[in-house]
């Protein structure tokens, strides 16, 4: 029984990995779906999005890089599409280096029929300078952002005629995996101007920013994966964070497990330490 | 240039990184130089589209002379390269981390100490009182040189407890976010084998 | 003198930046707004700082034939393929995009996700009983990854709603603790650096 | 002038400002405080640098991937004061020291920090621009330059001290491979679950602008922290004061508040 029980405490790391791999590999080619309840917090952002209409315009800061696509990017375009839905204005501007690339993605796999780049929505690229950055394009957009992503002039652009600074925007969202992150665009964009604001952040930020909803600076919050796909079933639009979560069930349950494990050899050992003593 | 070959060599490079996973290798080595290589090239291209929208092109076409003051800043920074004139590149350094300092240290306060104490006051029932003797044992924790009496000390040991169940949350919360990152990942080596679309 | 101008340059920067929140003069503003773009072009400069510094790194271990030097000689063409293409043809150039998606994206991505393989090995490794706050720290983790997923509830019906408390009350009052103390940390160190008292960022003469 | 609003919470930001800059101008003028109440990761610094010269393996640095111009510049300004010490006790015990650096603004001002200390050992011949190393700004790119570097070198110290982001699982689980000890160190509330999960010892939140303090030994950073404690005490005050009055059906004080926050 020792024996064997330290045998599986010093287990090749690399049969652990294969492990995880396998459990994330199954569910993607094989995937199952599962039952989605919603949080309040997702709730609360589409409720607020519902309400918005053809002469509110959004501020959208993809600001996450490729690696976390299936983390926040898919609520990225369930929420671009929410969005196009309504009628709404949609400007990306990012202030992370690989935002630009990621609203291209967004836009070119979610844009829906009959919507025009320049009039419904435009990615204006991105700005260095992170908090500062963001504090300049909030107090004064044409200036921070004169070109769009390809290089057309603001006055070539119908969307952002009438967005001079935060005070002509209805919304502000913010898409994040790190950096300055919700409590930056708290205090230069809630803070000052008084405009609603949600977050869409990773599981690692979202209990930091549970106490920004709470104190009602946000008025959205979503979180991961899970909260992509919260918000893909309420437009009842499927799509890539509703399939990864079999492969989150899945990789979970075995992380749960290696901690099971690591408790029980720990303990059986111990013991066997203190009789032999 | 295909798609499909696209997908390859997406799927090539994630195995090649990956191999690290059994041990360091030949194969690691060279993908690590590529990638810290085109990452770099990356840098430089977003580096010059900023400089070139936001400081060239107002300069030249609209004549706007301030300009030039960020402009001379940055190229103060390779000064670098010199060690007798090091200091020039001491003025782009003020410049960043004095707008970096006044944009977080304006909105610190209010922001970040008095929207939380606010937020902190209301009870309405059992839990929030438990939450306030939290946040209380948390900043008390964090007292380094006044206060160390056993009132404090009891009122910093819960803090101690309640961030570790904070961290314990924090753990929990994030697996989710690190698994969304994999699958990622494996999406790229499964699609190169045409197992997913 | 070459440290006493600069620190006088940073304390000035920094409290346009204070006095553009509480004060309502224009020119103000519109001094904060310029400094606040020119500090995006100077990151700009830091972006390419960067790359040229690896570029001199490597340049010697080529000239120097050190060990696996033809890994150097990777790393500087890479980087010269990636600079030039985007400065000549721009990043929204379909073939720039396609080894940005293609090369770049999957890299980035292979080693995010290679943080799933090692929580999961530090789970194993580390993530032992060996205190009493190590426990409350595995119980919370445990019963918060449990309720995430669907098998946590069939389980124990009690599952989401533990972790439901859990995250509204303890997680919430540490979280709101640790915001407080940083916040107040941070605007101390703020605080130095703006009365010059903190300099390690001019470094030496 | 004066936004109406905005009067409180520039009052608010005097008075913490204030309570900081009374404290460190009384230590400056030579007032003694209390003692600095003990920080065990900082003890285990000396520990692990100990460890290291014993075996004869290098030191890793590394102030995370946080910069300048953000919120975590004043996290890595700290990290600055951690980086000095280990960099004079490896000079002293001439243990290989590698540093490497993922911001580019961060790499010169490293760079100075290391080459002061190894003057101040009396041992600039010793400084080598092997030192210092600028690995990458792309995140996971300096990971990668960073594991490589573990698996090459294989240093027995591991310290993790500054402005930490997703980096952190990485790198704290490629050192624990090779073995090496680990302090880690951040006020980043995301990144401090897994350090507390994967290093031997952390300074957790405060405790990395305080073990700066610490470390430095300076009176005017002392000054500094005991105003940081006022300034903790207060708001402990303002939270009781808010939930009595509240208690008593009160709402003046909580509103006062409120509009501050504002």
């Amino acid at each position: 029984m020792t024996q064997f029980m330290e045998k599986l405490q010093n287990i090749d790391r690399r049969i652990l990995f294969v492990l995880i791999f396998l459990a994330m590999a199954y569910p993607l080619v094989k995937p199952f779906t599962l039952p989605m309840a919603i949080t309040q917090e997702v709730m609360s952002l589409y409720d607020f999005i519902e309400k918005l209409g053809p002469n509110d315009i959004v501020i959208v800061a993809p600001d996450y890089s490729p690696a976390y696509a299936p983390t926040v990017g898919g609520a990225c375009e369930a929420i671009f599409v929410h969005l196009m839905r309504r009628g709404a204005k949609v400007v990306f501007a990012s202030f992370e280096r690989d935002g630009p690339m990621m609203a291209e993605n967004v836009i070119a796999s979610a844009t829906p029929a009959g919507k025009k780049y320049g009039v419904d929505y435009v990615n204006m690229g991105f700005r260095a300078g992170g908090e500062g950055a963001v504090a300049s394009a909030l107090q004064d957009f044409p200036t921070a952002f004169p070109k769009d992503f390809q290089g057309t002039p603001v006055k070539d652009l119908p969307i952002v005629q009438n967005l001079k600074s935060a005070k002509d925007i209805s919304l502000g969202i913010l898409f994040s995996t790190g950096g300055y992150a919700g409590g930056g665009w708290v205090r230069q964009l809630v803070q000052p101007y008084g405009k609603p604001f949600a977050a869409c952040v990773t599981g690692m930020m979202g209990p930091a920013h549970i106490p920004y909803y709470q104190a009602k600076q946000l008025i959205g919050l979503v979180v991961d994966m899970k909260g992509g796909a919260e918000y893909e079933t309420l437009i009842k639009r499927p799509s890539g964070s509703l399939a990864g979560m079999g492969a989150q069930t899945l990789a979970q349950l075995l992380i749960v497990l290696y901690m099971i494990i690591a408790n029980v050899t720990y303990f059986t050992l111990k013991k066997e330490r203190v009789r032999t003593r | 240039m295909s798609a499909q070959f696209g997908v390859y060599m997406a799927g090539i490079v994630t195995i090649a990184l990956y191999s690290y996973l059994i041990g360091d290798n030949a194969l690691f080595k060279f993908a690590e130089h590529l990638y810290v290589g085109s990452a770099a090239g990356h840098a430089i291209t977003m580096g010059y589209i900023n400089i070139r929208d936001l400081g060239w092109t107002p300069l030249v076409s609209k004549g706007q002379l301030s300009m030039l003051i960020p402009l001379i800043l940055g190229l103060c920074l390779y000064s670098r390269f010199t060690t007798k004139y090091i200091w020039v590149s001491r003025y782009a350094i003020a410049v960043t981390i004095g707008i970096g300092t006044g944009v977080s240290l304006r909105g610190m306060p209010s922001a970040q100490i008095l929207s939380q104490l606010q937020a902190s006051m209301v009870i309405k029932n059992v839990n929030d009182f438990l939450a306030i003797l939290g946040t209380i044992g948390v900043i008390l924790y964090f007292l380094f040189i006044y206060g160390q009496n056993p009132v404090t000390k009891g009122f910093s040991r819960i803090g101690r407890w309640v961030m570790m169940i904070t961290f314990g949350v924090g753990f929990g919360t994030s697996t989710f976010s690190m698994v969304a990152r994999g699958t990622g990942a494996v999406t790229a080596i499964l699609r190169m084998f045409g197992l997913v679309k | 003198m070459r440290r006493e101008v600069p620190a006088i340059v940073l304390a000035f920067v920094g409290l346009v930046m204070i006095a553009e929140t509480f004060l309502n003069i224009p020119a103000v503003a519109s001094l904060s707004r310029d400094i606040k773009n020119w500090g995006i072009i100077i990151g700009g400069f830091a972006l390419a700082l960067g790359s040229a510094n690896l570029a001199r790194f490597h340049a010697v271990r080529i000239a120097r034939k050190n060990k696996e030097w033809y890994n150097s000689v990777a790393l500087l063409a890479s980087m010269a393929v990636f600079a030039l293409a985007g400065v000549t043809i721009g990043p929204k150039a379909a073939s720039y995009s396609f080894y940005y998606n293609n090369f770049l994206a999957p890299m980035n991505t292979t080693l995010q996700g290679m943080t799933v393989f090692f929580v999961g090995s530090a789970a194993y490794r580390a993530f032992t009983v060996r205190n009493s706050e190590a426990a409350i720290l595995l119980l919370t983790a445990l019963i918060v990854i449990l309720s995430s997923i669907p098998l946590g509830e069939q389980l124990w019906s009690q599952i989401p709603v533990i972790s439901k408390w859990i995250q509204d009350v303890p997680n919430l009052s540490g979280q709101r603790g640790i915001i407080i103390t940083s916040a107040v940390g941070s605007m101390a160190i703020g605080l130095r650096v703006l009365l010059g008292l903190e300099r390690a960022h001019f470094g030496g003469e | 002038m004066l936004f109406p609003t905005k009067t409180l919470s520039f009052t608010v930001m005097i008075i913490f400002c204030g309570l900081i800059y009374y404290s460190l101008s009384t230590a400056k003028r030579g007032k003694e405080l209390p003692k600095v109440r003990r920080i065990p990761a900082l003890e285990a610094i000396d520990e692990a640098i100990g460890r290291a010269t014993e075996l004869g393996a290098p030191v890793h640095f590394s102030p995370g991937r946080g910069g300048l111009i953000d919120e975590e510049a004043g996290q890595v300004l700290a990290s600055f004061q951690f980086l000095s010490y280990i960099a004079r006790q490896c000079a002293k015990y001439k243990t290989k020291l590698i540093a490497t650096i993922c911001d580019p603004m961060v790499f010169p001002v490293a760079e100075e920090v290391v080459r002061q200390a190894y003057i101040t050992e009396g041992m600039p011949e010793q400084f080598t621009p092997e030192i210092v190393r600028y690995l990458s700004n792309d995140q996971m790119a300096y990971c990668t330059a960073v594991l490589g570097v573990f698996q090459r070198e294989r240093p027995a110290a591991n310290f993790m001290i500054g402005g930490w982001y997703a980096e952190t699982m990485l790198i704290a689980e490629g050192a624990a491979v090779i073995g090496a000890m680990q302090v880690g160190g951040t006020a980043r509330l995301f990144q401090l679950p897994y350090m507390v999960v994967s290093c031997d010892y952390t300074l957790l939140g405060e405790e990395v602008f305080a073990g700066g303090a610490y470390l430095g030994k300076d009176p005017v950073q002392l000054g500094c922290l005991a105003g940081q404690d006022l300034c903790k005490i207060v708001s402990s005050v303002i939270i009781a004061v808010g939930v009595v009055t509240r208690l008593l059906g009160w709402n003046y004080f909580y509103d006062v508040i409120g509009k501050m926050g504002k």
